[in-house]
């Protein structure tokens, strides 16, 4: 079965992230597909490669990293609330005329479109948020 | 067509849980997870509602979020079933889809 | 896009202004719209809210999203439910509500209501029958 | 001491109006802002609630949160009265101070 | 670090693990120690559930702070003030809670209980007597 | 009067940046004094020269940074707040190792006491959040 994957609320603050993580590994585990994972509203913040969690805990950023790269996961972070958030890779930097970016490697960032796209193609839509 | 519906909110705090079972209909699974796991213990001010949703749709508490609440599965109440990460996906294929109230 | 044509379900539950939950919501309705799926809105609790009439938000130096909605008409979204439990334990009656209407194609573009007062039970039903349910 | 409490939420999707006003001391004083404006219009199924509250506390709205929501003046339940933000600035200074019901 | 002295009162009202402010709350209070103010903390709501005992996140990955609520004491925060309405809202009692402790340094380092169990009238008059209320 | 400001919750996704800039705004227009903004929680957030809002609403982040300029403003992100959330000054960048920083330079990185010395220091501390 097909799984599409969405995330309303950054790291830490709420645990719609972590629920994710763990639901998406546990679908992946029983031999699920999941066609996308996508990161909304502050959602996108899952996204920044700048965190540095305290060493006795989780590391949310890289744990989704390491589970898309055994899996090549498609982690797409949405283009209009990563702008409002700060959320930025190179292509975005150039575009907006920032100096700097902050998105990890693993992460892309698209358009609304590909979460209607991934709801369509999917046989779930699974939405975490708070 | 059956809806897997999740709430992830304490009953206590928000009035997600009451909205999702006034609106789930016979025969549907909810699943109470995240800080929605209250709703699952015995003795609250809750637990009659809950109980009486029990009628007509089949309750599930996820077992990590209990556990981590210090809320041991006998403080359960009688009829919900307590499932993993791994139950939560399957629920999730079971049921035609999947409906969070956030 | 695709030649899958399934029951959207955009799930508003939430008041506007005091999260952002509403108007990006209302975001992916419009970019959704591009795909032809079979959509609908329900808007139900605090969700209601966000259809009231007269939004001003200079006071709060935030953008009035309010206006979108008359749009999506033309964006081809026209089933559009309000749960009225939801109305009348806020003390709102429709005509609290933006009047909302799409022009049909095929009666002259005469213009006809998107908005559909339902009953709790109908919107129990209406959950039912779709697809996809997005929560925002 | 005088307190200035303050609800920013919805009374139908949250608990916090409910948890301030039966902790608020007689002559408190209590400002409805951002979705918590939505307790101070009348016609709703808290309207009894809040008329019983201000038998003891004196209830204030921010009227930029009203006028966003479309919410006019004259749906306010009579003897709540609306504030602007210099408005809400006066209520903190003049209150010992502010106790925020998140 | 000053001359002032006021009464701090933590206002504790969420659960904890579902949302990070219990946890940061709990930070803050650590911090706030050495800074020699009268600290109270007030658990009422949902926030009495932060103190249950045997709380075990090794199925949620997350850091197990719990233990911290029994270092208190070291700190010197030894007013630990836990509503009886919101426990028995919730089917708990005081058994459920950790049993926190602080040594009274007056009395041959006896422990002493820390928290109190206070009625919603109690609760009330504690917010009332507080200088600054911290909420999160 | 002395004014200490504390915001729990990012920009945009919550109101409460919002409603704590104009009440800063508004008490600074009285004559009041604001000892110091405490941004903790999501409110790091807040912080980010990096968002680039659409053009038909609020900036934000500008708006703080302006009130700042105009007021000598004295912003505080929570560094243990900031670390998990991907906050990045120079300072920190160098310390964990990151290759990027990301927060408006009208903002500053400390530590939690500053939120407990405002607090002490201040006639009233007026908290913003979810």
């Amino acid at each position: 079965m097909k799984f599409a994957i969405q995330i309303n609320e950054g790291p830490y603050q709420h645990q719609a992230s972590d629920s994710a993580y763990f639901f998406t590994k546990a679908a992946l585990e029983k031999g699920h597909e999941v066609f996308r994972v996508f990161f909304y509203h502050d959602g996108v913040n899952n996204a920044s490669r700048l965190t540095t969690p305290p060493q006795d805990d989780r590391n949310i950023v890289a744990r989704w990293a390491e589970l898309a790269e055994q899996h090549d996961l498609d982690m797409v972070v949405c283009v209009a609330a990563a702008q409002r958030r700060g959320m930025v890779d190179e292509g975005e930097m150039q575009r907006n005329g920032k100096d700097a970016t902050n998105i990890h490697p693993r992460f892309r960032i698209s358009g609304l479109g590909q979460l209607v796209e991934a709801a369509i193609q999917s046989d779930r839509l699974v939405v975490f948020g708070d | 067509m059956s809806t897997l519906h999740t709430v992830n909110k304490s009953p206590f705090e928000k009035t997600s849980l009451d909205a999702c079972l006034s609106h789930a209909s016979a025969g549907a699974n909810v699943l109470l997870m995240e800080d929605g796991v209250y709703a699952a213990t015995k003795g609250t001010a809750v637990e009659q509602r809950v109980k009486q949703a029990l009628d007509s749709v089949k309750l599930y508490v996820l077992g990590p979020d209990l556990m981590a609440r210090g809320l041991s599965e006998d403080r359960v109440i009688d009829g919900i079933s307590v499932v993993d990460y791994a139950g939560f996906v399957d629920l999730a294929a079971e049921n035609d889809k999947v409906q969070a109230w956030l | 896009m695709s030649e899958t044509i399934k029951q959207f379900l955009y799930l508003n539950r939430k008041a506007p202004y005091g999260t952002i939950y509403a108007w990006e919501s209302l975001e992916v309705v419009l970019i959704g719209a591009a795909f032809d799926q079979d959509v609908s809105l329900a808007f139900m609790d605090d969700g209601v809210y966000q259809l009231t009439k007269g939004q001003d938000t200079t006071g709060l130096g935030m953008k009035n999203f309010s206006p979108t909605y008359a749009a999506l008409g033309d964006y081809e979204v026209k089933k559009i439910f309000v749960e009225k439990e939801s109305l009348d334990e806020r003390g709102l009656t429709l005509d609290d509500l933006q009047h909302l209407v799409w022009e049909d194609e095929d009666d002259d573009w005469a213009e006809k209501d998107s908005i559909k007062l339902v009953s709790r039970e109908e919107m129990t039903a209406i959950m039912d029958g779709a697809d996809v349910v997005f929560s925002f």
